[in-house]
């Protein structure tokens, strides 16, 4: 029998190389690997790569490739095919997707995406199943990248259109067909390295609106749901559903941003204090979210690398924070100027909360803005928005994906624009400390300075919920979503 | 044996304020062969008349007293199947506006076959060819090609043949024809009348002729019967009529339809306009207009009186000398 | 015209002798008069958020029970009455002005007046009107000026053609001619001699289509594009209700129940005033 | 004497039928008459052969195909809208059916002062002119407040014939006025102009149909057939003594109240032809008893067969049957 | 009539034509640019949003897009998504084209006969207890927002009850509820036009004839009077259509059917602009060949109409 799942759009693509979005890796991580993997707990596991280790002065990694491994062609795995996919993703004119920028970091890259170049320099390979990368600079995190392995001779053989056609992977499941609107259908791979599937396959069946797919479910025509947040109340009030319901916290914080450079009064710390102490996340993520949530603390999830257990959690207290902004000059609100809370319209009813809480609680004239994602997007990246929440999810299982985007000084995606000198030192000092623990050493240690600058308000962990039928086992809800359903068994 | 008889008939109507009695106290008999021409002016009942004997009323008409007897049946009182089997075969009716009295979507030769097959007088092929049979009567040039046209392609005098080849399809006893001709122009609408007496003639059909046309009734009638304000007001032949008419609105009324025939200087004047249905008066209901009237008659309700052999008035002063109209018309 | 033909003192006395008629006008009525008096009559704010009695069901606190941020359900339906109204009061006004106005000026003029208004009608009754109004929301992002601005897009056409049928029938008419005979200008005949004149199918038409409009202002809010927080619509407390539907039916109840006998009242209505006016009616 | 309306050789012709498939219908043919100031010229037809065109020209309601049109000696022909609006002045309209004349939403007392308040007239003037018109006519001034709908068929008329009257014009067009009313109260009105044609020297044109009312009214009659003017002449003249047998027809047809006449009307036979497509030569030549050769290929010219006596007929002069 | 005929495709190209200039002209407009949506978190990269403009040609003018998506539609491909990299956009639509109509004239193929037949019903029992219900009912019939019939009809029909499958597209089975949440308004709409139209015409002088030659009641509803209303009611088919297509955005999204509604939705907010615009041309070229087919079918039932289109 074959699995029935559904995803709520169309996949953008399913080619390893262009592949840049959430519903596309939903599809693909069931038919390409990496070169290291995750469990159910969000650990990284070894999956195309056995065993890796540093170059000297942490300036690249060999990697020692798995051997025995199958590509859907029935061709073998080997170091050819990463050097390949590796070179593919920076060609100009490939559209190279999110294993791109992982890149910029190996000695030769720039070359290649400016055309100059046609193999990367950095890459040596060793032996068929032995390859060596060289780096400008340190990224002690380069074996953690998610960064789909293709077969290297696909192309070749089935021309530039082949993804819609074959499957260019080692994962347990083959791409069969996507009939566009309908489904993406994956057939199992009975020569799998890590065992052929039990299940003879996986349909995604495209179902973009999710009261639909929650009838779907109930009505018994799919065995398995990821519920996006607007069906949580519905799922975690039913007790029928009780036995069915998988809850795992995401592995993506959600944060207040207060940007002083537009606004103003968030310069004064004291402001900033009082915000964050204005909103009330207990009763939120009951009443809200229904219990679909976790207070955050800091801004690293649990279950990802470096997570720091013992954070004091910003208390909610109406009256210090009605001090606090007095003593900032702001008694009662007045003398605050106006501001807009901005957002989209699926987190609405979220920044209602928070701005009747501000009015409430600090008289602040708050006002919720809804505006267009992408350019909600656009305006927060060129720091152009003042006050918003807004999350972000780990891309890999380490700290430093949170901390070097969101708040890193020269991170694109530093939204907020919060900046901080130590901060940004440790940071890039993190990149070059290949002990593990060092490393988490110095993330707590600037984790510590952004929530004591009170930089950001740690809002909430969502909690994924997922639905799976009785009979269906095997079906791992990870931190970052389904792990692939390999393992999968139907009754 | 009277053909038709119209006897003490009252209709009244439904409305929104109540009932309003349109018809009161109608009687006339049609005989057998005979033209009865019931004239009168707009809304003195004569449509009413001719529906309420059709049983055409609708929702809101019903006969409230009286009684019609079509050789000796008592129309009202039959079953509605049965009604339905007399209409149209053997009580037929023309109407005024040939333009909007034929089905725009259907061939004409269908219409005129349509009753018929409907009451079962022959099959389809065979009322086809009586279809055109009638067209060609009623002088319908190449009857049996434009049998296929429809009826926006015949002009107004065409169409009212048709509608006369319709009515008379199943050879009725009785027709009735409300103001057949006040549509067309004067040289189709006497074709039409002599078509129609013509008729007559051949099958010898009685016909129940409404107009308000003096001159129509001339030509035609008869015999003819007034109305005035829902109430039949005098009943003569046609004869009796033009030389001596009794009632003083029929002398008004004829006194005063200009002639093409001679030079008037004045036309005499009846004051006034005829009464709504919702406000008839007291007594005589010609009374307002009347020079004659008196004290009398706007109080008492006058009956039909005789006058002489088949005529008769409903009027209190037919005692009057027929000089006295014009004198009291002089003051 | 055969709807000219009725008295004001007939009308009133068909009016009330018309079941249609009088049920209709009395939701409209109590419609209208809730979204007047909303601040009045709406028992708490309806932007009060309170976020430990989210999808409280009805009860003593909330008489009607409270939505997904814990506000009071019966307060945001007397506002979105108001709302809906407003709507659809605007959408009214703009597009009989605009229909009314265009549609007089192709049947009088003919021409290419004519031409133009007419195939501009077509366009936009050959566009879907999700897709206007897609587009519309799109470029003015969604609010209550889009909803507006949408709706006025898609229904004008309609008045305009029905304006210029009913003026095509009457400037036939002999009053017509005759004042043209008198010397009467244009604008003048258009003003007095027809806009009076079709005034009463404009008013069953307007009457039924504020059902439509409400109707399709929820329609848009399903959609993503109406009209926005924190102004209360009904179409919007639909939405939100309606995944909620078994385990909160409140919401979506309410809002449903009150959109649906509002539409039903306008309707009624509009049937009732077309029997009223039409002298040739069933009774 | 010198004409207060005068026309000449006009026509009249629409293009009818959708477009690109259209053909040309010529309502009204070379038409030249003269109005006189203080006379009523009666104008005679069947349904569709052009009377209400004609009228609808003679008042600049529609501007003439060909030919050319004076209005106490100046041109009309072409003048544009704001001019014509000006016309009104001297020249007015009744129409046929008392309905469907009177918009039904307005008041009397405003429908009557339509025309004045388009002169730019004051308010009181126009409110003592309608009060004195509505005298004339015979309307109780109590009903300057009511809409149409509250009055009879004759009654309607006379608020018709008040409009008209208003602006004190020199020539008034009635359109059928009376051929939608009942007997006694189309003797009424015909009287009530007789009366105004008295005491205003008002001239009528009287469009009708009914060759009765004519004779009782009109001074001079023209005679129109399928668009074009058979006959001219004094009323007393053409109805004694018809030139053209159509006009006889005409007159025979005509059922008259009289038991003498009964069974000795004389029928002509066949259907009035369409304008859309007239027989050639005369238009009157397949249903006329003295048609010959000459009738089916030239048509006849109007020309006098005697004195203010005009006929357009190849054998005016032969003695009808 | 063939002269008729080409008028109006060329009346038709025009309306087409217009459609793709305003539809291209709106989404100039359109906040959220599509590249924008493309790159998403990555926004603030420059130099990859020039290379993704130059790839879409969306760097040049725009009356020169404009020609490119209009030769685009010539040979047939209507340009390349922009959600879907390397996609055309008729391998996009193709899919959804003929589900979109195919349902919309399912639903009128039904709605006409039913609202005809209820129109009737009430119309002969005018004043009736049965009228003032039927009324009530069709007027029900329109209130209810069709999302919210939908939502109920898959509770009670498929989820409790089981009978029918809850979404998707393919079997005859999965029609039957997005074809009834599409078929009651316009049963509504056309039964009380019926019921107005048919009172209307049982005022008709030829309804009094065929009464007056004894035809009996039932055939004068159905034979006499019932061909003289539907010309008026074809009238009001392409407004009828245009709901149809219009309501099949929401009960495409929430039956999960990959129709031009849906597609047009996703698309839109997906900032697909080709495939937008080619489903707002499809749209307007099935909403003006219906109305053509209206036009030309009057001929059939009202023979008064087919003598204009000829002679006149
Ligand atoms: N369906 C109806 N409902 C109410 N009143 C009616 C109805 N039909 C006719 N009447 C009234 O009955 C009266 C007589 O009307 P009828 O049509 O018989 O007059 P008529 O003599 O035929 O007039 P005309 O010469 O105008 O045809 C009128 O006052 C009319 O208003
Ligand atoms: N506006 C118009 N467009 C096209 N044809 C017209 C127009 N007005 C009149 N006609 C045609 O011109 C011819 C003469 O019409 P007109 O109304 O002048 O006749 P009439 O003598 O007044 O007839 P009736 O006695 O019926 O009033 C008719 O065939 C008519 O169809
Ligand atoms: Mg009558
Ligand atoms: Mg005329």
């Amino acid at each position: 029998a074959d699995l029935r799942t559904t995803i709520p759009a169309d996949p953008a693509m399913v080619d390893p190389i262009t592949y840049s979005e959430l519903v596309a890796g939903d599809v693909m991580g069931n038919i390409y690997e990496s070169l290291t993997g995750l469990d159910a707990e969000g650990n990284v596991v070894p999956m195309l790569a056995e065993s890796w280790e540093p170059l000297e002065g942490n300036l690249g990694f060999r990697f020692n490739l798995r051997q025995g491994v199958k590509f859907h062609s029935g061709r073998e795995f080997g170091a050819k095919d990463v050097k390949y996919t590796f070179e593919q993703l920076l060609t100009p004119g490939m559209k190279g997707g999110l294993g791109a920028r992982y890149l910029d970091v190996i000695v030769g890259a720039e070359a290649v995406k400016d055309g100059s170049a046609a193999e990367l320099e950095g890459i040596t390979i060793v032996d068929d199943h032995t390859i060596e990368i060289a780096f400008t600079k340190p990224d002690v995190l380069f074996p953690v990248y998610p960064i789909y392995i293709m077969d290297a001779g696909i192309v070749d053989e089935h021309g530039p259109d082949w993804a819609s056609k074959v499957s260019a992977g080692t994962g347990p499941f083959t791409f069969a067909s996507w009939n566009l609107g309908q489904s993406v259908e994956l057939d199992a791979f009975a020569d799998y390295w890590g065992g052929a599937p039990a299940i003879d396959g996986v349909d995604f069946l495209v179902v973009p609106d999710a009261n639909t797919a929650m009838s779907m479910y109930e009505a018994g025509e799919i065995d398995l749901l990821y519920a996006p947040p607007t069906l949580n109340r519905r799922i975690l009030t039913d007790e029928a559903l009780a036995d069915e319901t998988l809850r795992v916290p995401a592995a993506q914080i959600r944060y207040l941003g207060m940007n002083e450079n537009v606004y103003e009064p968030f310069k004064d710390i004291n402001v900033r204090m009082a915000v964050c102490m204005s909103i009330d996340k207990e009763a939120m993520i009951e009443g809200l979210f229904s219990g679909a949530a976790l207070p955050l603390n800091g801004q690293v999830t649990e279950g990802v690398a470096g997570y720091n257990p013992v954070l004091e959690p910003i208390p909610y207290d109406p009256e210090a924070a009605k001090a606090l902004l007095a003593e900032a000059g702001y008694p009662d609100g007045e003398g605050l100027p106006p501001v807009k809370l901005s957002t989209t319209e699926p987190n609405k009813n979220e920044h209602i909360y928070y701005a009747s809480q501000f009015q409430e609680v600090l008289n602040m004239p708050v006002e919720v803005e809804i505006v267009e994602r992408a350019t909600h997007i656009k305006a927060m990246n060129g720091g152009e928005v003042p006050f918003f929440a807004w999350g972000w999810s780990a891309g890999y299982p380490d700290a430093l994906y949170f901390l070097s985007q969101v708040w890193y000084g020269p991170s694109p995606y530093n939204r907020s624009r919060w900046q901080d000198d130590e901060f940004d030192a440790l940071i890039e000092q993190a990149f070059e400390t290949v002990d593990n623990a060092e490393r988490y050493k110095l993330y707590n240690a600037a984790e510590k300075i952004l929530i004591d600058d009170y930089g950001t308000c740690p809002l909430t962990v969502r909690m994924q919920v997922a639905l799976v039928k009785p009979g269906v086992e095997g079906v791992s809800l990870s931190p970052f979503r389904f792990l692939p359903f390999g393992d999968v068994t139907i009754q | 044996m009277a053909l038709l008889e119209v006897d003490g008939m009252s209709v009244t109507f439904k409305g929104l304020r109540g009932s309003i009695e349109v018809l009161r106290d109608v009687s006339f008999v049609v005989e057998p062969g005979e033209v009865v021409a019931l004239v009168g002016e707009s809304g003195s009942g004569k449509s009413v008349t001719s529906l309420a004997i059709m049983g055409l009323l609708g929702k809101a008409g019903a006969l409230s007293s009286g009684v019609i007897r079509f050789e000796d049946t008592d129309l009202a009182s039959l079953p509605p199947a049965t009604r339905r089997d007399i209409r149209g075969r053997d009580l037929a009716m023309i109407f005024q506006e040939p333009g909007t009295c034929l089905n725009p979507v259907y061939r004409v030769g269908f219409q005129i076959a349509e009753a018929l097959v409907e009451h079962g007088l022959c099959d389809g092929a065979e009322a086809e060819r009586r279809a055109i049979s009638l067209m060609e009567r009623v002088g319908i040039p190449a009857a049996s090609e434009r049998f296929r046209d429809y009826p926006h392609q015949f002009s107004g005098g065409m169409k009212q043949r048709i509608m006369i080849a319709m009515a008379l399809a199943c050879n009725p006893r009785l027709l009735i024809a409300d103001e057949p001709t006040t549509a067309l122009d004067v040289t189709i609408q006497a074709q039409i009348l002599n078509l129609i007496l013509d008729l007559q003639r051949e099958r010898s059909m009685a016909t129940l002729l409404i107009t308000h046309d003096m001159g129509v009734v001339a030509q035609m009638a008869d015999r003819v019967v007034v109305m005035y304000a829902g109430e039949v007001v005098e009943t003569a032949t046609a004869q009796q009529l033009f030389t001596a008419p009794a009632h003083p609105y029929t002398r008004l009324l004829l006194r005063s339809i200009p002639t093409a025939r001679v030079k008037q200087d004045a036309l005499p004047l009846i004051d006034g306009t005829t009464p709504p249905a919702t406000d008839f008066p007291q007594g005589c209901r010609f009374h307002p207009r009347c020079p004659l009237a008196t004290r009398e008659c706007a109080e008492t309700k006058p009956d039909l009186t005789s006058v002489a052999t088949c005529q008769a008035a409903r009027c209190l002063r037919l005692d009057l000398p027929a000089e006295a109209l014009e004198e009291a018309m002089a003051i | 015209m055969t709807t000219a033909a009725i008295s004001r003192s007939d009308f009133w006395l068909r009016f009330s002798h018309s079941k249609n008629a009088v049920i209709g006008a009395i939701i409209v009525t109590i419609v209208t008069l809730a979204a007047i008096f909303a601040p009045v009559l709406a028992p708490q704010d309806p932007g009060k958020v309170s976020i430990l009695f989210t999808w409280e069901p009805p009860g003593d606190r909330y008489t009607l029970g409270a939505d997904a941020l814990g506000r009071d359900v019966l307060s945001r339906l007397v506002w979105g009455a108001r709302v809906s109204l407003l709507v659809a009061f605007s959408v009214l006004s703009i597009t009989l002005v605009i229909g009314v106005t265009l549609g007089m000026i192709a049947a009088w003029s003919r021409g290419w007046p004519d031409s133009l208004i007419m195939r501009t009608v077509d366009v936009v009754f050959a566009f879907p009107e999700v897709i206007i109004a897609l587009l519309i929301a799109a470029v003015l992002g969604p609010g209550t000026l889009t909803v507006i601005v949408a709706l006025s897009m898609v229904w004008w056409p309609g008045i305009a053609r029905m304006t210029r049928s009913l003026v095509l029938s009457l400037r036939e008419e002999l009053f017509v001619e005759a004042a043209v005979a008198c010397g009467t200008p244009p604008w003048k005949i258009m003003w007095k001699h027809f806009l009076p004149n079709i005034i009463s199918p404009l008013i069953v038409r307007a009457s039924i289509g504020v059902g439509f409009i409400i109707m399709a202002e929820a329609t848009l809010s399903f959609l993503g594009i109406g009209v926005q927080e924190p102004m209360p619509t009904w179409g919007g407390m639909i939405r939100d209700g309606l995944p909620e539907l078994r385990s909160d039916p409140h919401l979506a109840l309410a809002a449903s129940a009150s959109l649906g006998i509002t539409m039903i009242g306008f309707n009624l209505l509009g049937d009732g005033l077309r029997d009223v006016l039409d002298p040739k009616g069933a009774r | 004497m010198t004409a207060l309306l005068q026309l000449s050789g006009v026509s009249k012709t629409f293009r009818v039928g959708a477009a690109g498939r259209q053909t040309d219908l010529r309502a009204v043919r070379d038409v030249s008459l003269d109005v006189h100031p203080g006379e009523t010229l009666a104008v005679v037809g069947e349904s569709g052969c052009g009377k209400t065109t004609l009228g609808r020209v003679m008042l600049r309601l529609t501007p003439p195909s060909a030919g050319t049109l004076r209005f106490d000696g100046v041109d009309i022909t072409n003048i544009d809208a704001k001019a014509r609006r000006e016309l009104a002045r001297d020249m007015q309209i009744v129409f046929q059916d008392p309905y469907s004349a009177l918009n039904p939403r307005m008041k009397v007392a405003d429908i009557i002062a339509e025309p004045l308040v388009n002169l730019g007239m004051s308010r009181a003037q126009v409110r003592e002119r309608v009060a004195r018109v509505m005298e004339t006519v015979r309307l109780p001034i109590a009903f300057a407040d009511r809409y149409p709908h509250a009055f009879s068929g004759g009654q309607r008329q006379r608020i018709g014939i008040a409009r008209a009257l208003a602006v004190e014009p020199r020539l008034i067009v009635c359109d059928e006025a009376v051929s939608a009313l009942d007997v006694s109260v189309q003797a009424q009105i015909l009287t009530l102009l007789k009366q105004i044609r008295a005491d205003t020297g008002v001239a009528l044109v009287f469009i009708s149909h009914n060759l009765g009312v004519v004779r009782f009214l009109a001074h001079r009659v023209a005679v129109m057939y399928l668009g074009s003017v058979v006959e001219v002449a004094d009323s007393e003249a053409l109805f004694t003594a018809p030139r053209h047998p159509y006009t006889a027809a005409l007159l025979d047809a005509i059922p008259e109240p009289d038991l003498s006449m009964r069974g000795k009307r004389r029928v002509i036979e066949g259907d009035i032809p369409s304008p859309l497509d007239p027989p050639p030569g005369c238009a009157f030549h397949r249903r006329c008893p003295l048609a010959g050769d000459i009738c089916r290929k030239e048509p006849p010219p109007l020309e006098a067969k005697a004195a203010g006596h005009e006929a357009a007929c190849h054998f005016a002069e032969t003695e009808l049957p | 009539m063939p002269g008729y005929i080409a008028r109006r495709i060329g009346g038709l190209l025009f309306i087409w034509f217009v459609a793709v200039l305003i539809s291209f002209a709106a989404l100039q407009f359109v906040p959220g640019d599509p590249i924008l949506v493309l790159l998403s978190d990555q926004s603030g990269d420059a130099a990859l949003e020039a290379r993704l403009r130059a790839d879409y040609g969306l760097d040049r003018s725009l009356p020169l897009q404009f020609i490119d998506y209009i030769g685009s539609i010539a040979d047939g491909s209507f340009g390349l998504s922009y959600r879907f990299a390397g996609r055309e956009v008729i391998e996009i639509i193709e899919g959804g084209m003929w589900i979109t109509p195919l349902l919309a004239i399912t639903a009128l193929v039904i709605a006409v006969p039913l609202g005809v037949f209820l129109g009737i019903a009430a119309a002969t029992r005018a004043g009736q207890l049965a009228d003032t219900a039927i009324i009530l009912l069709l007027v029900c019939g329109i209130s209810i927002p069709n999302f919210a019939l939908a939502t109920t009809l898959v509770w009670l029909l498929s989820i409790k009850a089981g009978l029918l499958p809850v979404a998707g597209w393919g079997s005859f089975s999965q029609m039957i509820l997005p074809v009834v949440v599409l078929t009651v308004p316009p049963v509504a709409y056309i039964a009380r036009l019926t019921r107005s139209y048919m009172l209307e015409v049982f005022e008709k002088d030829y309804i009094r004839t065929a009464r007056a030659k004894g035809v009996r009641d039932r055939l004068v509803v159905w034979r006499h009077a019932l061909r003289n209303t539907l010309v008026p009611l074809l009238t009001s088919i392409g407004i009828i259509f245009g709901g149809l297509l219009s309501g099949s955005f929401v009960v495409e999204t929430i039956f999960n059917i990959p129709g031009l509604g849906r597609i047009a939705i996703e698309s839109i907010f997906a900032r697909d602009y080709p495939v937008t615009m080619s489903v707002v041309l499809l749209f307007t070229v099935f909403y003006s060949l219906i109305n053509l087919a209206v036009d030309l079918s009057y001929a059939l039932i009202d023979p008064r109409i087919r003598l204009q289109g000829q002679s006149a």
